[in-house]
């Protein structure tokens, strides 16, 4: 019996997701968005969802629209101000969308961290500022760090390039982002590829995220691509 | 600490003055990061005597200028969110990886925007203390950066000094910067004080002191 | 706690019987850490109704069967230094990641050889005591693993029990091991004692008591 | 002006090198082991040294050859044991040299901590055991955990497989190992190459060391085997 983690459905995908889920979606503004699992994720109706994101989402497509629908609880990320970040502005107004702001290094290493086995760690981010309040604080060759602890979820929605049948990742240029440590950090990812190759295709020097943190494929050929589907006026659903 | 319009003669140096002072100011073979807005403009002014390299803190070391419109890819993006260009010799990474270049101390110069830059280099520059509260890389920027240059308006809109004896707004960082360029001087952050390394050549530095809070010096 | 060597008759199981055993145990589409000597006999009694990977924690996923001696190359070894090579769909990566992998657990299962299991699952298999202290990758696999499975034979060469009350020698990590594969038994570690999943068809339950120290019940 | 890290003399690399230098030292084995590096080391003559690597050396070539030309006053690894590991042995044996054994997993993520600005972190690892010993404990989601610190060097030997001018670095298979993140944590990570190109030639999807992490790099384009040089006998200098 042959390893395949390839599936053909977007709700085969997301068949374990629950209500109250932590999600992590991958991406940084639009580049490595995975659009068409956050799309699902709205066909899905999973509830009370904390979104892990660097951002906030944009219109109502992608993470703006799972936004818009109202099943998102609470969202931690670096950067929840945007022009065109309209549905989490209008929640968090009415005081009805928590908000978590994390420091992006931060947050990219808490995940990293989350991946790796590693509770916590001390970093010189954010020391003395708002955002280290209620934080421990350790002297490490005289200088003061702030501890801060690993960020796991239950699921990462992340976009590559390609992928093999093991899961075995390469990402587009600045897409590849946060996607990585996500898939390192989720109990489930759940990927989306615009390409499906063969393991003998794979080069082993060159793989970005090996199998091993990856559960489920799926291959959209032609993912939608957010600057544009926002000027086209998309709305999902 | 008057409110004064400065007269024409008296102008402040241009954005691209400013920008062109910090660039003469990054050594050659340096790793750079350039914040989102006026800081972008210091990559124009870079003379042919030093090759310096850009790092987007997104996952890409090698940044290049802004793309022809017919070769604009959204998968190739700063940390404004603004296609770019890759450069020979160029690379990308993951996030974690970025930003160990950034807190591991490995980026030599970072120029970032302020609002409030205090005598002992505290910088607030990500929030007003109003609206949707966002920090985006700012924060890790300023404590790992081995060098981190504002470059800045000397007044805010409202006329009020940015080079202030304590900030008022939430902090970016504390102790953090290390120089200054304004349209009226560039100034480095001493024990002793805002220490004046150069100033605009129509003002005096009795009036920088006017403009500014806390003690400025030659 | 008597030694008593077996008869012919009474012989423990062949190594390849104890590598089948925990082929058997370890399900389709596990990540696999073997152990260097023993364990690494596991991959060769792996059934065709299944798919394992196997992680070598010097960075390589995807190891393959030792290479013909005209395709060795030292650059591609495993965690005991041995040419290896790689399957299709395998990977390399650098130390920082193999281990996130390891202490991230996401290795599904590992196994590996013992001097001493105690009744609590502490695991004692890098020193004895003297010599040149040297660790190697076993402390963060016992600590990593979703599963730590030890292969061993009942009894040192001594004849002493290796499955004992409290270790005596210095731990590698402590309540880790799940199940121990010996040349008498299969047993898991509970909280009420050693627990015979399967005993060698040639012995009673009450000898299996006088070779190991500490509750045995089935 | 063009940055331009490429050296030609193994002299120039290792120029800063000073007596009581903490310098690590890549490879596992002798799979992305400098050894011309390390023999270039050996002709400077520096002593005193530190050397942070997963072990000690074997034979009389490359590791093996500058611990037993005595200029190492103390190894940190995580396995210093080996068949062919004889001047380690030997002086060992003699209390003439120290050891630090750490896991090899922590020993990896405190080189990479050291590189990525994080002064320590948590760790399961060791929990219980001996190596866990004046360690600080700490619970996360009731689970016992140590600190481990970041562990810094002055100077990384790296061998590599293709750089470019800027020290865009690739490796062979498992001689990566720990050669990325020792190119990350030292204050000069000095790297060997077997081959040097254009910089238009490096795939900025593939590169693994970018060259934000390397100082100064050589080409030497057919670098000792150290099982073949053992087993001819080979002794340095």
């Amino acid at each position: 019996m042959q390893i395949n983690k390839i599936k053909t459905e977007i709700a085969e995908m997301l068949s374990d997701v629950f209500d109250g889920a932590t999600i992590m979606v991958g991406g940084f503004g639009e580049a490595g968005s995975p659009i068409e699992l956050l799309h699902g994720l709205i066909d899905h109706g999973a509830k009370d969802l904390t979104i892990i994101a660097n951002n906030s989402g944009n219109g109502r497509v992608g993470l703006g629209a799972l936004i818009g629908q109202k099943q998102v609880k609470k969202v931690i990320c670096s950067f929840a101000r945007s022009a065109k970040g309209i549905t989490f502005q209008e929640l968090y107004n009415k005081g009805k969308i928590e908000l978590e702001v994390v420091p992006q290094g931060t947050l990219a290493e808490r995940i990293r961290a989350a991946g790796s086995g590693i509770p916590a760690f001390y970093t010189a981010t954010a020391v003395g500022t708002p955002l280290a309040i209620g934080k421990e604080e350790k002297i490490f060759n005289g200088k003061k760090y702030i501890l801060e602890e690993a960020l796991n979820a239950d699921f990462a929605l992340v976009k590559a390039d390609v992928s093999d049948r093991y899961g075995n990742l390469t990402f587009k240029k600045t897409a590849r982002n946060f996607n990585p440590v996500m898939c390192m950090a989720a109990k489930q990812s759940l990927i989306q590829v615009r390409k499906l190759i063969e393991p003998h295709q794979t080069n082993p020097e060159n793989v970005i995220t090996p199998g091993i943190f990856v559960k489920k494929i799926i291959e959209i050929d032609n993912p939608i691509i957010e600057t544009n589907a926002i000027e086209e006026g998309m709305i999902y659903p | 600490m008057t409110k004064k319009k400065l007269t024409n003669a008296e102008k402040g140096w241009e954005r691209g003055v400013i920008a062109s002072k910090i660039a003469n100011d990054l050594p050659h073979a340096s790793y750079v990061n350039l914040g989102i807005g006026m800081p972008e403009l210091v990559s124009q002014h870079i003379k042919d005597d030093r090759e310096i390299i850009y790092h987007s803190e997104n996952g890409l070391l090698g940044m290049g200028p802004t793309p022809n419109e017919n070769e604009i890819d959204f998968d190739l993006i700063n940390a404004g969110k603004k296609p770019v260009t890759i450069l020979p010799g160029g690379s990308f990474c993951h996030h974690a990886d970025s930003f160990s270049m950034i807190r591991g101390g490995h980026i030599d110069y970072c120029v970032l925007g302020a609002m409030e830059v205090s005598m002992n280099g505290d910088l607030a520059n990500w929030s007003t203390g109003k609206g949707i509260p966002a920090v985006g890389g700012a924060m890790d920027l300023v404590a790992g950066a081995k060098n981190v240059f504002v470059m800045t308006q000397h007044l805010t809109k409202e006329g009020k000094p940015k080079l202030v004896e304590k900030c008022t707004l939430p902090l970016t960082g504390s102790g953090v910067v290390s120089r200054v360029y304004t349209d009226y001087a560039v100034i480095d952050i001493t024990k002793e004080g805002f220490k004046v390394v150069e100033i605009n050549e129509n003002l005096s530095i009795e009036y920088l002191q006017t403009v500014t809070e806390g003690r400025v010096y030659q």
